[in-house]
């Protein structure tokens, strides 16, 4: 773990209303190294979906990051925030007035990130998903967007491969159980590299014996195109997908666009299909066609998943992806995003308001309070020995799997109100051991291995006793 | 299930609805009792003293008869297509031909119009909404809002004051004031008879298709005015629930996600917003038909536009049973069957309608 | 409600009020001599411009006094039209819960009894009843309380019915409180409320509506009685010759409908939970 | 403590005998067609004085529903429902309802059904008149999920809880005045609350007041409708804490109803789990958690994530959803999910052609690759299926399907195993391969080990069944 890929240092966000600035996150830092899952966990209105939403830079409407900076893999995402907008005071009122063309910028320079490097799963994957589109379209949308380049790679380097040649690469790959890799180089050294993963995709099916698929992958080559296609994609491969201008006009001319964009509408499908089958979508083949309301909970969860990892991210960020979903339901999601995860070798931010759900999947936790992380630590550390009173009170409120008690702990009080939260430690209203010192703002406090604690009761590295 | 047994399914339910409509014509026609309703048919120079008349009409109409009666008789003659005798200051003679030569005129302005008012409300409407509180976005709200607040009437006035007199300045003076088209241009002319064009009824098409153009200026000149004025009104409608349903699309889920699949915002409004938004407009066209009618009677009274509007007002003033009926059932009908069709492309637009 | 915009509405609908009160009991205040009967001049018929401070607005046919014609015919107008959204609202509001309570075949029964009405354009309706009644201004209202209730049943009773199946009121039948008590208890008033609003943002339309019946030659009747819509078709022949006739009355028509419109969005801003900004 | 006293002695508060709640659907806007939701199909529950019933299931499994039936809240499409009602009498009726059910009466006058009929009539609170029901509603209330919408929003709260007082004219205003009061306090909360409006409270106040109204007459049974679901886990502890307090305090019995397995176990003596409308599997909370013994049951705790990063136990991961309950799947619902389920638990030829094509066309079995030519497949009936391949097929092949089934069977495509007989018939273009299914049987909820089962792995000895035994049990053999 040299340079984490996402590092979040100071993350201040404000929520503009007309009476006041409510302080939704307020200096909230952590880090996620390639390959993690990092989990956030809190109580509602804790701000963490609000701090995922901060790294896509999408904060709702009213909300703007006051100060700190995100950093992910080597370029920062908060370059000059300082001129997105100002705060216009008067008469008691407080008005937002944004900076356009900043915003402009911004939009056009995230759009190259979201989807592509860093990508999203919601809750409610019902009112997540648009209902008038056809579940295919809305995947492939995200392929085309983003890994044009890969479909033209496949159309065309399937154009001139030859039948025989992928018949034994096939037999190869099946006979001795290839790796990904292994199979992409073999690709390579035959010039059809753009094909490995077609290949890989149809040598893993399930459904179907041997023969079949190398009869299957030895029909790709079969798949042929016009050459007023090939001519165009070749140019378009050139121009990195920018269209060229003599084809501006055609390619907008309704029946003469299929000449050139059907290809690439037909392989961005074929692709979103490998990909619902690769998150076990139940018949994926009818699911393309399929709109929303016609799936189940689960399945569209799957279609979102499916979606997230499309343009295979450096990050995914999971906001209470099975939160909406039952038990058994939430089983499969989980593990499916473990395997994913493993195939893809992508981070994970997941957050979640179950300490449960968070034990099952993340490397490690911060515990989020009122806007603030009051404590990170590495996932068994964590439960093993949590430090902050606040982490102790929900670990402690949870009734666990099989325990005898009788009553359990609650944290006395309420979430405070982040119009004005209660000075200096934002858990004092609530704290069983506050004291004095927890009127001024607390320190970061390492109590161990990777493990910090926002709280004065660590001062000196030991708990300390009053 | 299709969408032919859908429509079918429909059309059936809308038999209630047609006799309801029945009903109030049948009522319009026969509350006011046998004077009023036989009014045209007693000739005062005729030998037979008119109460003779009444009584003998009254009997071969079953005016004698209980109104039930009357009203199974009535509703026959209305399906065969015997409607009456209009008689108003416009035009007197059978309903039907009144209908067959002020419908199409009515048509012509009730279809520029709302065809021009979507195209224009649709578009400024979601750029209001994309762009919201910008300058566009306050420019567009007043629009809309003096839009349904003006007294239509009064605004068609205002126009005639301003284009279509030298009150305000002589060149502004561009427009005809009223009518549908100088008479003194089509006086002579084989293919308009008694204010009806052949073959198609429409004076517009007709025109060009006898390829005289002076005639089709005219027209256009003299339809522009009142085209403006109804555009005007229901376009601020469409304008206005436009706006607010964007606003609600662009706050769905579903848009967050657009944004994080890395759309641009052009991509998350064209592919993502509008269709969706639009959906919810189709379930408040039916009142904004319903404006667009009322509308037309205005319009067309203030322009002295010979359409089946200028037509019920005269009726109404002349005490004529036969064009405030007529004019009654023509606008229940196109209201009836608007808002079928509304239906049917609701169904057919949104895929989670199971029909 | 905080916004500029609805504060204005409020402002313009109270002076109206203001205006229609006081034109009702001390209508000299106001320098209106006769409220209900508007005072021709048949020494000089022809409408003559604004001249202040005789004739603020000019007069129109014959010789009336616009300004104290116009000041007359807001109470009138504001007067019907209140009367009309009232018992429009109060015959579809009875009739809406009634049928979201009973449900079934009542229910069926009153609402295609509704969708009768609404199966003509508002006006032509208007027209046909008028045409039925006669053509007083009573005749008017009736017409127009026909065409409104149904809009108001319709409404009222999709509000009921959300509201019965909501769990507060699952809860009050847990707590054996009987049905009629809970429709009075829980679901008339949480229907009241939008309905107000929908009342609230009609009260302009109607006025305009209103208006526009007694233009196209409604309330001809007693040609004297000072209304909104019948000054302007008195002006119509002169509104070329003497524009003003026509624009100061619908100047007054529109200015209150644009002030009830302003104040009714206001209100629902208010009372519409969507428009309320949720954060998670 | 309550639940240290072993609760089986206690005599029943309240029971429910065969409740069904079918809801009609409008299939889309306009149509009328008879469809229906079978969200509660054929359930017998009881609640015992002082006891509290934990109700699991995942969402859509009718539990919600079952909820309301028991209150009387909905009227049921079948079924009895006793409250206070003379024990023996109730178990009376359960056994002849359940003789009924085993074999069905010809005649309508028959003894039992007099006898029932009478039964009901008498006790069965959907049979009570205005007055005995008041009594039964009096003596019952709900807790709902969503504190926010379970409140009138425009109600104070002192209204909002001497509400069922007022309806129970339970005395004087200064009396409920009084009562309210107190009731505020039970559940935690001060006088300053009584003028407040609902959204004024955060969300546990707010549930703390559904409690107060629950309490307000002193009801005997409550049913708490996933009372925390909408609460975070800090808040969560407090509502369950004062829930268990106030039911030692005033002896109460809860139908608690939560998908929340960990916190259903934290509170309750008995266990209900309930899958797509029907009772599955019930019995002590501890034994049912301890040892499981319904697949679905099995699954489902093993599914349940522990907050315990240590805690490491095999997960079984069902395949598929919940099925849609206006056509639910015959024999035993859960069998297309189960990964035990056998030729007799309700397999039916749709579920059962797919999968059969599949091994014919899959070409996992080269000795059947002349078979793959599938020309037409046609379903006779619900127990039959018809396949037409084009060419010659002799009895080995038709051995080597069955060799194929089999083995496909124990990898786990069950529905083969339903798979009696297959036939070959000549026929025009081809030959034809005439399946024929076992019938299956529903099954029916037996006492195994000391709790309630519903399920053919267990046979009324409570014997567990081994692959085996349970074809030559049955009595059955496959070819």
């Amino acid at each position: 773990m040299d340079e984490p890929l996402l590092k979040v240092e100071g993350l201040r966000i404000g929520f503009v209303t007309r009476t006041g600035v409510i302080q939704a996150i307020d200096d909230v830092s952590f880090e996620i190294n390639s390959g993690e899952t990092f989990g956030l966990v809190g109580e509602t209105g804790c701000g963490k979906s609000q701090t995922a939403m901060a790294i896509m830079r999408l904060t709702p409407e009213g909300g703007v990051i006051e100060n700190g900076e995100i950093n992910f893999n080597g370029n920062n995402l908060t370059k000059n925030i300082k001129h997105e907008f100002v705060l216009i005071k008067k008469n008691g009122q407080v008005r937002l007035k944004r900076n356009k063309s900043e915003l402009k910028r911004l939009n056009t320079e995230m759009g190259k990130i979201r989807g592509k490097h860093i990508s999203m799963i919601f809750q409610e994957p019902m009112t997540s998903l648009n209902p008038l589109h056809s579940i295919g379209k809305q995947i492939s949308e995200v392929v085309v967007k983003h890994n044009l380049d890969e479909i033209i790679d496949r159309i065309l380097s399937r154009d001139n491969s030859d039948g025989e040649q992928l018949k034994e690469m096939a037999t190869l790959a099946i006979r001795q159980k290839v790796t990904r890799e292994r199979l992409l180089e073999l690709a390579r050294t035959k010039g059809m590299e753009g094909l490995a993963d077609q290949i890989w995709f149809i040598i893993n099916r399930r459904d179907i014996g041997s023969d079949q698929k190398i009869q299957a992958v030895s029909d790709l080559a079969e798949r042929r195109i016009g050459t007023v296609t090939r001519k165009f994609l070749t140019t378009l491969k050139k121009t990195q997908g920018k269209i060229p201008i003599k084809y501006r006009v055609l390619s907008k001319i309704p029946l003469v666009k299929n000449r050139f964009m059907g290809a690439i509408v037909e392989e961005a499908r074929a692709i979103s299909y490998e990909l619902l089958s690769l998150v076990d979508m139940p018949n994926a083949r009818t699911v393309l066609d399929q709109y929303p309301h016609e799936l189940s909970g689960g399945m569209r969860q799957r279609a979102m998943i499916a979606m997230s990892i499309a343009a295979k991210p450096r990050l995914v960020i999971a906001d209470e992806p099975t939160s909406a979903l039952d038990v058994t339901v939430q089983a499969q999601i989980l593990d499916l995003l473990r395997d994913l995860k493993k195939a893809f070798g992508a981070s994970v931010l997941f957050i979640s308001h179950d300490f449960a759900v968070i034990a099952e999947i993340c490397d490690r936790v911060g515990v989020m309070y009122a806007g603030n992380i009051v404590e990170i630590a590495d996932l068994k550390e964590l439960f093993a020995n949590p430090k902050h009173p606040y982490t102790q009170g929900l670990l402690a409120a949870i009734p666990k799997y099989g325990d005898k008690r009788e009553t359990l702990l609650a944290i006395k009080g309420t979430v405070p109100d982040l119009m004005h939260p209660p000075e200096g430690c934002r858990f004092n209203t609530r704290c069983p051991r506050a004291f004095e010192k927890c009127t001024q703002k607390p320190p970061w406090v390492s109590v161990g291995k990777e493990h910090m604690v926002l709280c004065w009761l660590f001062e000196d590295g030991q708990d300390h006793v009053e | 299930m299709k969408l032919s047994q859908y429509v079918a399914r429909r059309l059936v339910i809308l038999i209630p609805t047609f006799l309801g409509l029945t009903l109030i014509v049948f009522s319009v026609t026969h509350v006011g009792g046998p004077q009023r309703l036989l009014g045209e048919y007693i000739n005062p120079h005729s030998t037979v003293p008119a109460d003779v008349q009444q009584q003998q009409l009254s009997a071969r109409f079953h005016l004698n008869d209980p109104l039930v009666i009357q009203y199974f008789y009535w509703l026959v003659a209305f399906v065969q297509g015997d409607w009456g005798y209009t008689q108003t200051s416009i035009y007197s003679g059978r309903v039907t031909d009144a209908i067959a030569l002020f419908f199409p005129n009515t048509l012509v302005l009730a279809i520029l119009a709302s065809i021009l008012s979507v195209l224009i409300a649709i578009p400024l409407g979601v750029m209001s909404a994309v762009r919201k509180d910008s300058v566009v976005d306050e420019v567009t709200r007043v629009i809309s809002f003096a839009g349904y607040s003006v007294p239509i009437y009064w605004l068609a006035l205002l126009l005639i004051i301003a284009f279509a007199s030298s009150s305000v300045c002589g060149c502004l003076n561009i427009f005809p004031k009223t009518g549908i088209v100088d008479i003194v241009l089509v006086g002579s002319i084989d293919w308009y008879r008694s204010g009806i064009s052949y073959p198609t009824h429409v004076l517009l098409i007709d025109s060009l298709l006898h390829g005289s153009f002076d005639i089709f200026v005219d027209t256009v000149m003299h339809l522009i005015l009142p085209v403006i004025t109804l555009t005007y009104g229901i376009m601020a409608g469409i304008l206005r629930v436009v706006r607010s349903s964007m606003l609600d699309t662009l706050n769905e889920d579903y848009i967050r996600t657009a944004r994080a699949k890395g759309l641009s915002e052009k991509e998350v409004v064209n592919v993502h917003a509008r269709r969706n938004a639009l959906i919810p407009v189709l379930t408040v066209v039916g009142y904004l038909v319903a404006y667009l009618l009322s509308g037309v009677v205005l319009v067309e009274t203030v322009f002295n536009y010979l359409g089946i509007g200028y037509w019920t007002t005269q009726a109404l003033l002349g005490g004529d049973v036969g064009g405030v009926m007529g004019a009654t059932v023509i606008f229940g009908l196109v209201y009836i069957f608007s808002n079928l069709v509304v239906d049917i492309l609701y169904a057919t637009v949104d895929p989670r309608i199971r029909y | 409600m905080e916004s500029p915009s609805s504060v204005m509405g409020l402002a313009i609908v109270v002076a109206y009020a203001a205006i229609a009160m006081i034109d009702f009991t001390y209508p000299q205040l106001i320098g209106v001599e006769n409220a209900y009967s508007m005072i021709p001049d048949y020494v000089n018929t022809v409408p003559q411009p604004p001249a202040w401070p005789t004739h603020p607005f000019g007069t129109t046919f014959p010789g009336i006094d616009l300004y104290q014609a116009i000041m007359a015919a807001i109470r009138v107008d504001l007067w019907y039209s209140f009367l009309i959204v009232l018992v429009g609202a109060i015959i579809g509001i009875t009739l809406g819960v009634l049928a979201a309570y009973f449900g079934g075949y009542i229910d069926e029964l009153l609402m295609r009894f509704a969708d009768i009405f609404l199966s003509i354009p508002y006006l032509p309706f208007a027209i046909a009843v008028g045409f039925i009644l006669g053509r007083e201004l009573s005749d008017v209202s009736i017409a127009l309380i026909l065409v409104w209730w149904p809009l108001y049943a319709r409404y009222a009773r999709g509000q009921a019915l959300s509201v019965k199946e909501s769990a507060f009121v699952e809860a009050a039948k847990a707590s054996g409180v009987g049905s009629w008590r809970i429709m009075i208890r829980h679901v008339v008033p949480n229907v009241l409320t939008p309905i107000f609003v929908q009342v609230s943002l009609d009260l302009g339309t109607v006025v305009q509506i209103f208006a526009a019946l007694t233009f196209i030659g409604f309330a001809s009747a007693n040609a004297l009685l000072p209304e909104l819509g019948a000054l302007i078709s008195r002006g119509f022949q002169y509104a070329v010759t003497a524009p003003w006739v026509v624009f100061f009355p619908g100047m007054a028509i529109l200015v209150f409908a644009i002030g009830m419109n302003l104040l009714g969005d206001g209100l629902r801003d208010a009372l519409d939970p969507k428009y309320r900004t949720r954060r998670r | 403590m309550v639940k240290t006293m072993s609760s089986s002695e206690r005599e029943i508060l309240l029971a429910g005998v065969g409740l069904k709640k079918h809801f009609p659907v409008m299939k889309g806007k306009w149509t009328r067609r008879a469809k229906h939701v079978h969200a509660v199909d054929g359930v017998d529950i009881f609640v015992r004085k002082g006891e509290v019933v934990g109700l699991v299931g995942e969402s859509g499994c009718g539990k919600t529903t079952l909820g309301r039936l028991v209150l009387a809240l909905l009227e049921p499409t079948e079924g009895a429902l006793f409250f206070d009602a003379p024990e023996n009498g109730t178990r009376r009726y359960a056994e002849i309802r359940g003789d009924i059910d085993r074999n069905p009466p010809r005649n309508k006058g028959d003894r039992r059904f007099l006898e029932a009929h009478s039964f009901e009539r008498e006790f069965s609170v959907f049979r009570f008149g205005r007055k005995k029901r008041r009594h039964f509603r009096r003596n019952t209330h709900i807790v709902f999920q969503d504190p926010n919408s379970s409140l009138d929003p425009r109600m104070l709260i002192k209204e909002i809880i001497a509400e069922p007082l007022k309806a129970y004219h339970y005395g004087s205003r200064k009396e409920i005045q009084q009562r309210v009061l107190s009731l505020l306090s039970q559940c935690g909360l001060g006088p300053e609350f009584m003028d407040r409006l609902p959204h004024e409270l955060s969300g546990g106040q707010r549930q703390r007041v559904a409690i107060a109204r629950a309490l307000a007459m002193s009801p005997k049974f409550i049913v708490l409708d996933e009372p925390t679901s909408a609460l975070d886990v800090s808040v969560q502890a407090q509502i369950l804490n004062l829930l268990k307090q106030l039911r030692c305090d005033f002896d109460l019995s809860f139908l608690f109803i939560s998908h929340h397995l960990v916190v259903v176990r934290h509170m309750a003596d008995r266990i209900v789990v309930m899958y797509a409308g029907q009772i599955v599997e019930s019995g002590e909370s501890e034994q049912v958690f301890s040892h499981p013994l319904h697949p679905y049951t099995v699954a489902l705790l093993s599914a349940v994530p522990i907050a315990d990063p240590n805690a490491h136990r095999e997960r079984i991961l069902l395949p598929g959803e919940i099925p849609d309950l206006i056509n639910p799947p015959g024999g035993c619902r859960f069998h297309p999910r189960c990964q035990y389920a056998f030729e007799f638990c309700g397999w039916s030829a749709q579920e059962a052609l797919e999968p059969f094509t599949t091994v014919l066309t899959s070409g996992r079995y080269p000795e059947l690759g002349r078979l793959s030519k599938i020309v037409r497949p046609s379903i006779m009936d619900s127990y039959n299926f018809e396949i037409v391949v084009d060419g010659k097929i002799s009895d080995n092949d038709v051995q080597a399907i069955y060799g194929a089934i089999r083995k496909e069977t124990e990898e786990g495509v069950r529905s083969l195993s339903a798979v009696e007989e297959i036939r070959i018939q000549p026929s025009d273009e081809g030959s034809t391969l005439a399946v024929k299914l076992h019938h299956y049987i529903d099954p029916k909820l037996i006492n195994v080990e000391g709790h309630w089962v519903k399920c053919h792995l267990y046979n009324e000895n409570g014997i567990k069944l081994t692959s085996q035994s349970q074809t030559s049990l049955h009595g059955k053999h496959e070819t």
